[in-house]
């Protein structure tokens, strides 16, 4: 463990720590941002280059922005005032110390433990490119598959929840008066007398 | 020896101070952006004044700010209604020190041709302190560019401390005024009493 | 729909970007204070008082007859009228103003004030340099400050200035002739009669 | 006195606004803007309510610069309300001059000679090329083109302003006409200049053509928003170009035939569609008949005296009796109202003011519209706040 | 109208361009003038460290000098631009822009370029308004991260040859990773303010930001496929050299120059510049999402967007204009860096240029615009450039090419605006 | 791999650098104001702005979905961009087959963007 | 256009009870107008707009006039029999006109091309009944210039849709362009003596002569 990958450490974990425990929605999401960031040092820390950017571009850039909107779509981020420690806290901690259990077991299990570390290999963008076009096409053709659905998904449920903008314009009422009856359109006027 | 060195001492803080003074003063009156709003007819020519035959730029003044907190001037450029002036005020006071005011107008300065009527403010400098006024109904675009230099000029005499420092370097000194509120028949109050006392009046000779 | 009127309008901007190094029509700029734009012959800014000869509370052609307060439409003109009388450019004795104060803070600059004169006496200025930080001291001007020589009027207003001196001489004229009819006519009433009081100044 | 029983009546209105009960999921934005804003003209403030970006509701409030002129009018000389009449559309000071003595020619029944008819004619004209050119160049300003059309604009309009300067004196206050006529006669070399202008000007409107007219941006801003159908314009006391971009043809130049103004031949632009584009444009198109009637006139100004011999500078008192005159102002029908008791100031002294009443159907155009497009539907609205609450 | 020695003077270097000699060498020292000097400076200051630690110190001190170095002369080109900018917005709407300021304690004026210095000193002294409503952390902290992944971005952007700070292997890659983290101040920015114009800008920046940032990028994909890689030296050496009379630059190629147009158009929107500059629209939302801020933050916001706006410039030259790359050999003698620079003057003052000019688009329209204009015209120059890689070098490829480029273009450009029938009317007179 | 852990430390510097450099002026802003220029906070001057109006009703409110919606096409297509940039580096040396692969990877996600055009979703309200 | 005399007899034969008066205008102006009773206003203003032959749909100027009570005295000369022969007698009478306020609208017809014709509306009396019906129902433009009249003036149009100050702010009391209006006792102080300015600096007990 090296003094790089243990400040990497410490900054992922105070900044989750933060996300999971500030009252203020926008400063958890704001909080989670710093964790993104410490994920994708921790992966430049491995020499990933790519897998570290990809995460800031993706993770940062897109993914946050969504968590803030999301945020948005409540009331400003103001968190509802109840107490911090609720049952639920027992259960998710129950869930995640299994969690880790397993992850342990699993990691003390596995061969890698025991091998020398192999020299870490130069890999470039090319590739990962290379990679990605022959043995991971078919993947990746997976992953464009689940992208759309994922687009569908999303745009159904969000076209459930706003109806389209023309439905919304036939709709009347008078706003100062909503017992009114509908407008009073105007006289006509004969075109004739107009031009 | 003692006495010497101090006073070499102090000289040579006090011509760091000058420094100082000189700089600061000259940062801040090459670089006056005033608040982006007009009032009534004033504010057209406050506007020809940025346009093209004057050019109000070339004293770096042309960036209107829209939002008072990054504006230094406050133009009031024309009448101010008694409905208008509590805007007013709240708009100055939401400026960043250090803030100036050009009363723009007669109508600015005291009410002007509509100075009879029952809705016009006579004068903000009622409840502003003012820096220029400039007179004329409206005033030409040069004489705001006139204004606007004595404002400069006024700017570089102010020093940086001591007792005739200006306002906003003073703790004390207050930063904002009170916003007049609407009564039934008028402002309340109808001016400020700590910036604005009616002159004295000699009887006729 | 595909670009051309933006890209129309990229020249034009572009013509005037260059056009601005050479041609003045696209630099329209009047560099106050260092070049002035000359004003307008007709250009008004402040009434100022018209005095004739040198010495401006002897020859100032205000008769203090408080027209031009009345008529003021934003009231800024205030006299007061002298208890005393002095001789006008006619020789006429008038009551002067002892108080002629206008407060440009509140003038409007409508040139009303002229129109309504009877004697000449007020005419607009074309000085417009007046901002000060003094709102009482600066702009509140006084009989003093007011007088300007008729030399004054003529310099920025010389159309007007001979009109307005060829009235003045006119009048005068006229009473002069009316002034020699009448001591004509004394003289011819006085060689047989006694000797006639003067006639009334006002 | 209570209001309680006023409010049960119906308008006359465009669209039924959207409920915000239905269909938004966002919550609703109140927000103010004005009377500190850039793109309100002036002292002019709109409450917003805004879903997302888009007008829910929308009520003006006026008087930020009710300066009383009306009131003040009443304790004034008939003269003296003159120069106040310049300060109500304080773009427009000669316009508003002539309208003012409309009123009170018809009201003490004074003539007007001539040459000063045709003198109002050409400052008139003036005011109109110099309005619209300001409001095309604002109505660009607020849709955000930094400032470039609007030079171009008041670089035209600084040549104008000479003109009204070297003839009365005042770049913006002109305080020119008066009743039976004109203060004073063309200072030398004037015609031959102002000739100069309608000359050049059309390279201006070509130069600000090529600069806007065909602009994408420009088109997609500003067509099919701000519609106004013709029936509810004229219902609503809609005036002047904004009318005539709705297809009405109604110009007071031509329907009341004041002044001279029979003697001229120009047309009147009208637009089709109602819309921010076409009022636009129609302005665009009016400057050009502008400069038609304004070469006609400096051709054929006649000789002669520019002042009603009958007319009188003080003591001025009329008959009793009213007097509703209007003329076609660069913004719309400006009418004077005016009552006499026979004294010298004037019982009852009430302007018509065209871009207050413009401003009716406001909200009618904006709802359902974003925020961007309120704010260059109340620029095509062409409103000058001196005259919206006086 | 060139002076005469100024103009032998060309003559005799392009001369020496082309037959080598002394002037050869001369040019290349200029042109390498920064890099031997910073690693004299290196060299000099890791001296001074004892040998074990110089490794690190060489390193350390080498990558101080480079930040100092892309600070220092990116804040003084923002600070003339700001200038230029004015005086440039001036001149187009013909007037002269500022040019009284000058040095202080004296008389001269320097034809205004003293504003900058006068501007900085009032941002200073300014006082600093934090609302009381506003969430007083990240009202602070906005200013700093709208900075940080700004400068951070020109870690990988040459400015001449051998004159970049870090060569990455995902360079392009980690530019607009780190570009992502603007959004994010912006939206702290306007989100603790509580102000409402303030918010309602931050959600168009952020609206707008996201929807241009896929266009940007995929722009940037056919150069990538054909250089061959995401390292920014990388394409500029791809793009040396000449072809047939043109520069090798991608701009010169039709997918190159539909790329670089719809990078230029992201751009634009990206660095929230007019036409785009709908987060500020003055004439809407009074400042944006900048409202609330005074001083030297809201200086700092500024700061920033130009900064941006100059990387991003940058990146636009590496990956269409041939980074430093001078246009012609017989022009090589010119340093590097020169080129670079005359570049990226070229293309803030078509940013000016564009100010000047357009007015604003309208949210929804701007939406459009990203999602049904530049987005598929985007995906569409990536199957032009596999075509063009594909099909030999000849007339045909570019025939081919060229018509894959405007046919989409003319069918999206008149299908955006289509069912509005957006177009130039004819008006009717009365009578 | 001495030398990319090297790189990494030139821009931990310059993250250093570029924190240091937006704090600096700052700073230097603060001491100005504790040395000369005092602060004046007040409740008129630090509330909200709006136009010169006192602020009615709170600007954090709840927002439309679009956004919503629009951030997550921008995610979908981010993703996209990552899986496509490693393929473009590696184009040229790849066979037809694998661009052929990518394009169908694209036809994919353009699919699924023609469907919500259609559906009128990228239509701003 | 017809004649005045002539609409008024058309609305009083389409608009049944309706009471319309003509008002006379002795200036030169020549632009006499009619007066309509409250309660029928609306049904005139209906028929003024509809009728084909009159097309009254553009209502241009609404504006109010505040008449006070006034007193006048004039010498009218009578004739009288006195002692059976007729002479002529002047004698004082004073006649008492009750105050009321006034709302008046211009119309003209954009289809016809003409007008105006000048419409007149009273209120009863100036303090307690001071309602006219509001046409804004039939015009639209004459929305907010009927605030601006219950603004300044008071008159209450019953059927108004938003009838709330317009000009002045909400807070405020008074309806400024009455003729009795008092207006707030800010004047200027001017720094030059002066009758009127000393009496008001007196008398508000600021700025005492000579202190």
């Amino acid at each position: 463990m090296t003094l790089s990958f243990a400040l990497i450490a410490l900054l992922t974990v105070v900044a989750a720590l933060a996300a999971m425990l500030l009252r203020n929605l926008v400063h958890c999401a704001l909080a989670m941002v710093v964790a993104f960031v410490g994920i994708a040092a921790a992966f430049l820390n491995l020499d990933a280059q790519f897998v570290g950017f990809a995460q800031i571009l993706v993770y940062v850039g897109a993914v946050t922005i969504l968590i803030v909107f999301a945020v948005l779509l409540t009331r400003g981020g103001l968190a509802p005032e109840r107490s911090l420690f609720s049952t639920s806290w027992v259960w998710g901690g129950g869930v995640a110390l299994a969690v880790f259990a397993t992850l342990a077991w699993a990691i003390r299990q596995s061969v890698i433990r025991d091998r020398q570390p192999l020299p870490e290999p130069d890999v470039t963008v090319k590739q990962i490119g290379e990679a990605l076009m022959t043995r991971f096409v078919l993947p990746l053709e997976v992953i464009g598959l689940l992208l759309t659905a994922a687009l569908i998904g999303a745009v159904i449920i969000a076209m459930k929840e706003a109806p389209a903008g023309g439905k919304r314009e036939k709709e009347s009422a008078d706003l100062e008066e909503p017992g009114n009856p509908p407008s009073v359109m105007p006289p006509p006027t004969p075109e004739g007398g107009l031009s | 020896m003692m006495e010497t060195a101090l006073r070499s001492e102090l000289r040579k803080q006090g011509i760091f101070l000058t420094t100082l003074e000189e700089l600061y003063n000259w940062g801040r009156k090459n670089s006056v952006w005033p608040l982006g709003f007009g009032l009534a007819c004033c504010a057209i020519e406050m506007i020809a004044a940025s346009m093209a035959r004057w050019d109000l730029a070339r004293f770096g003044a042309e960036v209107f700010r829209p939002s008072p907190r990054q504006a230094d001037l406050m133009v009031v450029a024309g009448t101010v209604t008694k409905k208008m002036a509590p805007q007013v005020v709240r708009l100055y006071n939401q400026m960043a020190e250090p803030k100036y005011v050009i009363a723009m107008g007669a109508c600015a300065i005291s009410g002007g041709p509509f100075k009879q009527g029952y809705n016009v403010l006579k004068g903000i400098d009622r409840y502003l302190p003012v820096d220029v006024h400039i007179p004329g109904c409206p005033p030409r675009p040069e004489a705001l560019l006139h204004a606007f230099m004595t404002l400069q000029q006024k700017i570089a005499a102010q020093p940086l401390t001591g007792p005739h420092r200006p306002r906003h370097l003073i703790a004390a000194a207050p930063s904002e005024y009170p916003i007049p509120e609407f009564g039934a028949h008028d402002l309340v109050p109808p001016n400020n009493p700590e910036i604005w006392q009616p002159p004295s009046i000699t009887p006729a000779a | 729909m595909l670009g051309k009127g933006i890209i129309k309008g990229l020249a034009e901007t572009a013509r005037n970007f260059f056009g601005s190094f050479v041609s003045e029509r696209r630099l329209t700029t009047v560099p106050y204070p260092d070049a002035r734009q000359p004003l307008a012959e007709n250009t008004r800014q402040f009434p100022f008082l018209v005095y004739d000869g040198d010495d401006w509370e002897q020859g100032l052609r205000c008769v203090a007859c408080q027209i031009c307060e009345k008529e003021c439409p934003p009231q800024c003109i205030y006299i007061v009228k002298s208890k005393d009388k002095k001789p006008d450019y006619k020789g006429q004795m008038q009551f002067y103003p002892a108080v002629f104060d206008i407060d440009l803070a509140v003038c409007m600059s409508c040139q009303i004030c002229v129109e309504v004169c009877p004697f000449e006496s007020i005419k607009m200025d074309t000085e417009f340099e007046l901002s000060t930080a003094d709102r009482f001291g600066g702009l509140l001007f006084h009989k003093k400050q007011l007088a300007k020589p008729n030399a004054h009027y003529h310099r920025i207003h010389p159309t007007d200035a001979a009109a307005s001196d060829a009235v003045l001489a006119a009048e005068k004229a006229k009473q002069e002739a009316k002034a020699r009819a009448a001591a004509e006519a004394k003289a011819k009433a006085a060689a047989p009669a006694p000797v006639a009081p003067p006639p009334s100044a006002s | 006195m209570s209001i309680a029983a006023a409010t049960n009546g119906k308008r006359h209105r465009l669209v039924p606004p959207p409920s915000p009960a239905d269909g938004a999921l966002g919550e609703l934005l109140e927000i103010s803007m004005g009377p500190q804003h850039p793109s309100t003209h002036g002292v002019f403030r709109m409450n917003l309510v805004l879903d997302g970006e888009r007008v829910v509701k929308l009520k003006p409030v006026f008087g930020y610069l009710h300066r009383n002129h009306e009131k003040i009018a009443e304790s004034m000389s008939y003269l003296g309300s003159m120069p106040y009449t310049d300060r109500l559309d304080y773009f427009c000071s000669l316009t508003n001059n002539w309208a003012y003595a409309l009123a009170v020619e018809k009201l003490a029944g004074l003539q007007v000679p001539e040459r000063a008819e045709y003198i109002r004619v050409i400052t008139a004209e003036l005011t109109r090329l110099q309005n619209h050119a300001c409001l095309g160049g604002f109505l660009l300003q607020d849709m955000g083109a930094s400032g470039t059309p609007l030079m171009y604009a008041f670089r035209e309009r600084e040549k104008i302003l000479d003109l009204f300067e070297a003839l009365t004196g005042a770049r913006m206050m002109c305080n020119y006409m008066r009743f039976g006529g004109c203060r004073c006669d063309l200072p030398p070399g004037w015609r031959e200049q102002a000739q100069r202008l309608v000359a050049e000007f059309p390279a201006f409107l070509d130069e600000f053509e090529a600069l806007l007219n065909e602009n994408e941006i420009l088109m997609a801003r500003t067509q099919g928003v701000g519609v106004l159908p013709a029936s509810l314009a004229v219902n609503a006391s809609i005036s002047g170009p904004m009318l005539r971009a709705s297809g009405v043809n109604y110009d007071i130049r031509k329907v009341d035939r004041y002044g001279i103004y029979d003697r001229f031949d120009f047309q009147v632009p009208l637009g089709e569609h109602g819309d921010v584009y076409d009022r636009y444009m129609v302005r665009i198109l009016e400057m050009r008949e502008s400069l038609k009637i304004l070469r006609a006139a400096l051709a054929d100004l006649p000789e002669g005296p520019i002042m009603d011999p009958k007319a009188r500078l003080r003591g001025f008192r009329p008959k009793p009796g009213e007097a509703y005159g209007r003329i076609e102002a660069p913004k719309g029908e400006l009418g004077f109202y005016l009552i006499s008791e026979g004294g010298p100031h004037p019982y009852r002294y009430r302007v018509r003011p065209p871009s207050f009443i413009n401003l009716t159907i406001l909200e009618d155009m904006c709802l359902g519209q974003l925020v961007a497009d309120v704010v260059i539907i109340l620029g095509s609205v062409d409103i000058v706040l001196g005259e919206v609450d006086r | 109208m060139f002076p005469r020695r100024l103009s032998v003077f060309i003559l005799r270097q392009t001369l020496a361009a082309y037959f080598g000699g002394l002037g050869f060498y001369m040019t290349d020292a200029l042109d390498q003038i920064f890099v031997t000097t910073k690693q004299f400076l290196v060299a000099f200051l890791a001296g001074l460290f004892p040998p074990a630690w110089q490794p690190l110190a060489t390193l350390l001190i080498s990558a101080v000098v480079m930040v100092a170095a892309i600070i220092g002369v990116f804040a003084t080109l923002f600070a003339i631009t700001t200038v230029l900018e004015r005086k440039g917005l001036g001149r187009m709407q013909n007037r002269h822009g500022p040019n009284r300021v000058g040095i202080p304690f004296t008389q001269i004026r320097l034809a205004g370029f003293g504003q900058p210095a006068a501007d900085g000193i009032k941002a200073l002294i300014k006082e600093d308004v934090v609302p009381v409503a506003a969430d007083k952390v990240v009202h602070f902290l906005a200013p700093v991260v709208m900075v940080v992944p700004v400068i951070l971005a020109y870690a990988v952007l040459p400015v001449g040859r051998n004159m970049v700070a870090l060569d990455l292997d995902a360079g392009v890659l980690f530019f607009f990773a780190v570009g992502g983290a603007v959004e994010l101040a912006v939206f702290m920015a306007g989100w603790s303010s509580r102000n409402k114009y303030a918010l309602l800008g931050a959600m168009r920046a952020i609206a707008q930001m996201i929807s241009y940032e896929i266009p940007l990028i995929l722009a940037a994909v056919p150069v990538i496929m054909i250089a061959r890689s995401l390292s920014t030296t990388g394409i500029i050496a791809a793009q040396a050299g000449q072809a047939g009379f043109l520069p090798a630059w991608f701009v010169f190629t039709p997918w190159g120059f539909a790329g670089f147009v719809l990078f230029m158009i992201a751009a634009t929107a990206e660095s929230n510049r007019s036409p785009f500059d709908l987060p500020e629209g003055e004439s809407e939302l009074v400042a944006g999402y900048f409202t609330e801020y005074s001083g030297f933050k809201f200086a700092l916001f500024f700061l920033a967007e130009y900064l941006g706006l100059f990387v991003i410039s940058g990146l636009a030259i590496t990956l269409f204009l041939g980074g430093w790359h001078a246009p012609f050999p017989w022009l090589a003698w010119l340093p590097s860096w020169f080129w670079f620079f005359v570049k990226l003057l070229g293309l803030i003052f078509v940013f000016i240029w564009l100010r000047g000019t357009l007015p604003r688009l309208r949210l929804d329209q701007l939406m459009n615009f990203a999602w049904k204009f530049l987005l598929p015209l985007t995906l569409i120059n990536l199957l032009t450039v596999a075509v063009w890689h594909y099909l030999s070098a000849s007339g045909w490829r570019w025939a081919v090419c060229v018509l894959m480029v405007i046919v989409p273009y003319v069918a999206l450009g008149r299908g955006l605006w289509g069912h509005r029938r957006v177009r130039k009317r004819v008006y009717r007179y009365a009578e | 791999m001495a030398l990319a852990s090297d790189s990494y430390l030139v821009l931990v510097v310059f993250l250093i650098a570029a924190v240091l450099f937006a704090l600096g002026p700052l700073a230097l802003a603060w001491l100005w104001r504790r040395r000369f220029s005092p602060a004046k906070p007040g409740p008129g001057k630090n509330a909200v702005y709006e136009c010169g109006l006192e602020s009615q009703g709170d600007a954090w409110v709840r927002f439309r979905s679009e956004y919503y919606l629009y951030a997550i096409v921008f995610l979908v297509f981010d993703v996209e961009a990552v899986f496509l940039l490693p393929f473009a580096v590696a184009f040229t040396g790849l066979p037809v087959g694998a661009a052929v692969a990518m394009l169908v990877f694209l036809l994919l996600l353009v699919e699924g963007l023609v469907w919500a055009w259609g559906k009128g979703v990228l239509t701003w309200r | 256009m017809e004649t005045l005399a002539q609409i008024k007899a058309r609305i009083e034969a389409a608009v049944a009870g309706a009471v319309v008066e003509m008002v006379p205008n002795d200036s030169p102006s020549g632009q006499h107008s009619l007066w309509v009773d409250n309660s029928h206003a609306v049904a005139v203003a209906q028929f003024l707009r509809e009728d084909p032959e009159l097309r009254f749909d553009f209502c241009s100027n609404v504006t109010g006039v505040d008449w006070p009570e006034t007193e006048r005295t004039e010498k009218v000369k009578t004739t009288r029999l006195v002692d059976g022969v007729e002479t002529s007698v002047e004698e004082i009478r004073k006649t008492k006109r009750p105050g009321f306020l006034e709302v008046v609208y211009h119309l003209y017809s954009v289809a016809l091309k003409h007008g105006p014709l000048i419409l007149r509306l009273r209120t009863e009396n100036r303090s307690d009944q001071v309602q006219v019906p509001s046409l804004t129902p039939v015009w639209r433009g004459c929305e907010f210039q009927e605030r601006e009249v219950f603004d300044l003036f008071g008159v209450v149009f019953t059927g108004h849709p938003d009838l709330r100050r317009i000009l002045m702010w909400d807070e405020f009391t008074d309806h400024p362009m009455r003729k009795d209006y008092v207006e707030p006792d800010d004047y200027e102080y001017e720094p030059t003596p002066h009758d009127e300015v000393l009496v008001k600096a007196r008398r508000s007990g600021r700025g005492e002569a000579g202190t």
